[in-house]
């Protein structure tokens, strides 16, 4: 049995493994670089050891170092989170030699769904159906021009070693898919190391659309209903919601059977992800399997009403699942908003720094994972990804309101935030009606949707914020020279 | 004393009438008279009731003529001036730098990977200078016009600020 | 259609309310006192005016008041919470002469309902079963001890107009009965201006056992299930969970059916509670209707997947309810923990005043309902309820646990609170297994418990209370012989 | 320096032995070496990994021999004091005021609605003084011992403060 985890990770994933853990008793050990002393994972959880220089490769990479913290705080098992070393088989493989329990899949079956071409080989033969591609690697940007010419542009390059919108490219001619090879090599290595491309067919006004799959070492295996996470940006998600508004009960039950099979052919245990894109006729294309927890987990948490890290837990510690396929009930509506910090009016660039304050949104039905607090930093080191608003309702209509009152009462200061930009397109009839691609942005201009919504905001608090300037002006008129923020200390009597 | 508010079309007017004590006061926007009663205040912000509807206000930071605040968490500039000041600021053609600028400046902060021009190559606007990671991504920085590269203030390897210099484009 | 609710209440059940408002769409018009200038319900309401004095009587009782700000800010509903206004069909007799539509019962219905010997009569009526005492209201201390002497002892003297452990005492033998009397009047006059009492028979090792109304005008009625709530401390609720371990489908059935016709026999309209008192032998016994939105709604809707205050929105506009009993499926296990400002070993006497510093806890199915925020005000003038802390799980043991986290996290500073006792009873075997009864605190001696428990936590603590001890010395010696409260803005640099 | 914990029988050494540069400290407690890391400090409050763990500590009011602090959500009173300082206080019958106590003081904070006692009568320990209400609640306050009431601090109606003096008992 499972007594003291390890958490290979940082940030909102780390801060949730720790919450199921404590809740089940279990002790925690977090692992922190030189960037995280004062996060909030080692605030929160059981032991916490340093484990080297801010740079992802000299820390949550680092698999000697961690390895040595899990033998010397006695660890028993290893939850990797998402990203870092979650989906690293040769991590895997150093934990089972140590026999310490790696939460998630095992080492072989993680390479083999790693490894895209041969996972895809594995699907045809189990006849669940993928995207036309590369049969296999692609060695140099000549040759995935060719098949690019082959199967006829878009197409997208992909590092099989990517993943989370890194090492991916939509190219449209040759010469964008000369230099987009370059660059997915290069976000590739500089992600996790290495880099090996495949080519495969990009369709058009698709919906990504994935599910849940959960399977113990007993050969049980269920899925756990879909997410559709359509709404993105360079192949990054952003809105996440369950269920699909286009797939019904039959829909999922012929889809969750392909995804059971799909676990079993490639020996899957523990919850993973398996991605289809859904075609505008309606066919359903398998493209990978995400063997990990994913980030978008909490919205089947909501409309299952399980807990995910239990479940791997419990799984992990080799036992049966407690229910069978029709047990599972699904129950309301669920949306998620990633959090970014990023600047929609650059290009989504990331934006950095500390957070002197914070409000994060809270009440029935809204869940909001975060490492935030008045105080931390936001760091260049890792990714952008701050906080996961998650709302719930007996109908989407419910949730989605709900979803627009929470991304409301969000503030974070110090970064520029995607809250607006979710708060335009939760607004948009199309959004309201489930007319999701994943070209959303895009095909319903929401950038100047946004620009306009955010003029128009401005203008309702025009009075408030006139008055509040007024006030200041009045009062503190002798400082008006100097930043206001540097006199902290100081009280004025009103009356 | 006379505001603007970065992005709308309008001018306020703005001042305090009365003082009715107990925190009390009656402010007059444009033509329109307005009850105040301030909850809390102090340098950094404000909680007030504005004909009984309740705001808070932050004060982020303030120069001579501009003020930045955040109310009921929507961020607004103010531009704060005289009418004297407005006439002076419009005939020095305030605001429109535009093609002027010289230096390109970094919108975010990052690592250098790569420069793509050398001093003295020909760039036209939207030519990638250099690409940048932050984040785990990789975001070309690209010129914000035609011109020539005259100096190049970073390296490779290197890391930038937010509003850090790249370039200098004549 | 209501567009505009008016909130006549403060603290936590004002924000619940805007909070649903918020999420339809619908406008707020917060009141407040000169003590709530800077309270919560102020800020998140559209509107907010003042209406008084601090002592309730003078704003949040100030029924012309209320009714001036109602017409003039245009408010076309009003919603009571619980307390003050909320049962007083005087008050939902004025607005419905306004046009005003009152968010509750009729004020015929809530008049039945309020005059417990009316009521209990319609119940006979009805064939609901009730518990023995006086047939009608008794006049003075003498025949209150004529009838607790006919029934015997102990009984429970009890204020018609009392409610939330006001106004109500337990006593077993003439000399309590004469000094009860007194306290019983007094306590109902001071909290609702009058006094009326009647005597009950108490009955020994009972549970608390009350079921959610809810009947549209329209006729059509439903139980929202049963809430157990036998963890009290002079007759006042501390802990309530849903499901009630002693109720299984069979009863949740019998005791539902009768719920509905209790409903019917006072033509309730909206939503309301009726309490029972199971005894040891498994028989339930009416008490009591409560004609207003209860404190332990939350974990109704937790099991419900409803939105309470949405259903009485929805039910004053007239509309009819959108299930049917069958319809009601009951989900998962719930439990709330009242967050009192009581002092647990000065006989839960109140605790007041400023709190600096407030952690809320959050987190996936944890809810906490709270006017806390850090430099905010636990008023003498009000209730002691700062806080209602709710946890989910599927099973009551991941429900529990859960609980048990959140109250570790919680934290409030400046008064002292009922935290500590709950980690306590949550930790009992009793409380594990379900064996619950209204003198659980007594019966298992949950103080002595608390004591032995707060002593180990120090225990557990001490090696690093004496850490952060030794570091303030050495750093701040200088300093040691004034506050350091008032040395707030220098900052020690350590290097 | 040495240091009670209230509520605990057991006394605790504790000084600073070594500090290691970049926050990092060892204590010793006792007979035991610990790793300390400080993380943030300031007059309020400390965050620091002691071995591992983390911790978080609120200072809220010390005088010379008495701290307060919360650690981890937990309130502890710690008292401080040199070897000498012990030997002074257990000599001085310090801590037990018990039945010499005159004050009869309040516990909590609110209005009182009746008084019980006049000055000059004799009262038993347990006995009502007078009854205060406070949130709604009817609370009586009752003699800490046997005793005549000297004299009495409040009035009827009147509002009291948490600490405040009832009455004085002989």
């Amino acid at each position: 049995m499972i007594e003291k985890v390890l958490i290979a990770n940082r940030g909102e994933i780390a801060l949730r493994v720790i919450r199921t853990c404590k809740a089940l008793g279990i002790k925690t050990v977090a692992v922190y670089s030189d960037e995280d002393y004062n996060s909030m994972h080692v605030k929160q959880a059981t032991e916490a050891y340093h484990i080297g220089e801010a740079a992802p490769a000299k820390s949550y990479l680092n698999q000697e170092k961690i390895l040595e913290v899990m033998l010397s705080s006695g660890a028993d098992a290893v939850h990797p989170g998402y990203g870092f070393l979650s989906e690293n088989d040769d991590f895997a493989r150093l934990c089972e030699k140590h026999k310490i329990n790696f939460i998630g899949p095992s080492a072989d079956s993680m390479n083999l769904c790693g490894d895209k071409m041969e996972c895809k080989a594995a699907m045809l033969k189990a006849k669940v159906p993928t995207v036309p591609g590369s049969p296999g690697l692609v060695s140099n940007a000549d040759e995935a021009e060719k098949i690019a010419n082959e199967i006829g542009y878009p197409v997208l390059l992909k590092s099989v070693y990517g993943g989370g919108g890194r090492g991916i490219r939509l190219v449209t001619n040759d010469k964008e898919l000369q230099e987009g090879f370059e660059t997915v090599t290069s976000e590739s290595i500089s992600a996790v190391g290495k880099s090996a491309i495949i080519v495969e067919k990009f369709l058009e006004k698709t919906r990504h659309i994935e599910y849940q799959m959960c399977r113990d070492h007993h050969g049980n295996a269920v899925h756990i209903f879909e997410r559709e996470c359509s709404i993105q940006r360079r192949n990054q998600k952003l809105i996440e919601q369950t269920p699909s508004p286009v797939v019904d009960d039959a829909k999922r039950e012929e889809i969750g059977e392909l995804v059971v099979k799909a676990a079993e052919a490639v020996d899957y245990t523990n919850l993973g992800t398996a991605e289809f894109l859904r075609a505008d006729n309606g066919e359903f294309y398998f493209i990978e399997i995400n063997a990990r927890l994913q980030v978008e987990h909490p919205i089947s948490e909501m409309v299952s009403g399980l807990d995910f890290v239990k479940l791997q837990i419990d799984i992990a510690n080799g036992e049966p699942l407690p229910f069978k396929q029709k047990d599972l009930k699904m129950n309301g509506y669920a949306i998620e908003c990633r959090i970014n910090a990023e600047d929609t009016f650059l290009d989504f660039a990331p934006s950095t720094g500390p957070v002197p304050d914070v409000t994060i949104p809270a009440g029935p039905n809204v869940r909001c994972d975060t490492y935030l607090y008045p105080g931390c930093t936001v760091s260049p080191f890792y990714d952008s990804l701050m906080a996961k608003l998650c709302t719930w309702g007996p109908t989407f209509e419910e949730s989605r309101t709900r979803m627009l009152t929470a991304l409301n009462d969000m503030y974070i200061q110090g970064v520029e935030t995607s809250i607006p930009l979710y708060k335009t397109i939760l607004n948009t009839e199309e959004y309201k009606n489930g007319q999701l691609s994943t070209d959303f942005l895009k095909r319903y201009d929401i950038i100047d949707k946004l620009t306009a919504d955010l003029k128009k905001e401005k203008e309702e608090k025009s009075d408030a914020a006139i008055a509040a300037a007024i006030v200041h002006s009045e009062y503190f008129k002798s400082r008006a020279q100097t930043s206001t923020a540097n006199n902290s200390n100081w009280k004025y009597k009103l009356d | 004393m006379n505001y603007k508010i970065q992005d709308i079309e309008k001018s306020f007017d703005g001042k305090i009438v009365e003082n009715l004590g107990n925190n009390d006061y009656v402010i007059k926007i444009n033509d329109n008279e307005h009850n105040l009663k301030i909850i809390t205040m102090d340098s950094k912000g404000i909680e007030f009731i504005l004909d009984n509807k309740y705001h808070k206000a932050k004060y982020l930071e303030q120069s001579t003529n501009e003020m930045n605040i955040v109310i009921d968490n929507v961020p607004i500039t103010l531009n704060l001036h005289t009418h004297f000041d407005e006439i002076v600021y419009k005939n020095s053609g305030g605001g429109g730098t535009g093609n002027a600028q010289l230096a390109l400046k970094s919108q975010i902060p990052g690592k250098v990977v790569s420069l793509a021009v050398a001093e003295g190559d020909t760039v036209k606007k939207g030519d990638v200078v250099c690409t940048l990671e932050s984040m785990k991504m990789q975001v070309a920085v690209k010129s914000h016009k035609d011109g020539v590269i005259k100096t190049i203030k970073i390296k490779e390897t290197a890391t930038v600020a937010k509003g850090d210099i790249i370039a200098e484009i004549e």
